[in-house]
């Protein structure tokens, strides 16, 4: 039941301020959010069927 | 507001969303929503599994690289969009 | 580089057509089909930004 | 055709799709459509990741349970979907 927790120093404020504002970083930053809000944005729910289904046949 | 603070606020904005976190490339915590508890156990593993799913990935396909991972549960989707300089992870609730 | 790569004695043929015929098997199959059938269906690419994009400001 | 070939047949009429590998709890290949060496070296990659992830979801929160794991990559889209007596894998080509 125990897991091995890696433990690393955490950043300091000054260290995040300085990453947080840095160009680079933000710009894959963003990128990355951009990708992730489209991910949430998707209106299909896969485990929900909500549409005439292909594979519905073979269940039913 | 710096950018940075805006756009988690935006991504935080959307349905379900019930936690981000932000952590560098050898797991410190950027920027965190949920309390520190949850944050650690959270980035403990979600860094674990991108890098172990990372390197299985270039292990199948040397020019091969991991860009999403997306993990769904009975109870919420976890998100794990990994760079070179960061990892984010978005954790939606399904209920 | 090397990987421990765990080898299980593999299905009999005769095991394999007991497991693809038996019901309960066929039922939690087919439901998981399903799933990865409407995900192979989404319509949208997160990775292509096909419109406007509420995330987009931040990036250009 | 059996209903488990023609399910099968109509995953892999999808677009994209290059391959599909179904696995018992144990690991072992019921169906695979692709050839030999690439289903073995893909089974233990996901297989391993399969687990490891389930373990890790329980470990977070023992009554929750992985459903359902996606990988995106530069080249390709894995599906894993987990039950009880089988793991089917689906590769989904981006090119």
């Amino acid at each position: 039941k125990s897991q091995h927790v890696q433990t690393v120093q955490p950043l300091s404020d000054e260290e995040k301020n300085r990453l947080t504002l840095d160009p680079e970083f933000l710009d894959s930053f963003n990128r990355s959010c951009k990708v992730i809000g489209r991910a949430l944005n998707e209106d299909i729910d896969i485990f929900i069927n909500y549409t005439k289904d292909p594979y519905e046949k073979a269940v039913t | 507001m710096s950018d940075f603070e805006e756009t988690i606020r935006r991504l935080q904005s959307e349905k379900g969303v019930v936690g981000i976190i932000v952590v560098d490339s050898a797991g410190r915590v950027i920027h965190s929503t949920i309390d520190s508890d949850a944050t650690q156990s959270h980035t403990a593993f979600l860094q674990q599994l991108c890098e172990k799913t990372k390197a299985s990935i270039r292990e199948l396909d040397s020019s091969n690289d991991l860009t999403f991972l997306r993990l769904r549960t009975k109870k919420n989707e976890i998100m794990i969009a990994p760079d070179k300089d960061h990892v984010i992870m978005v954790i939606k609730d399904l209920s």
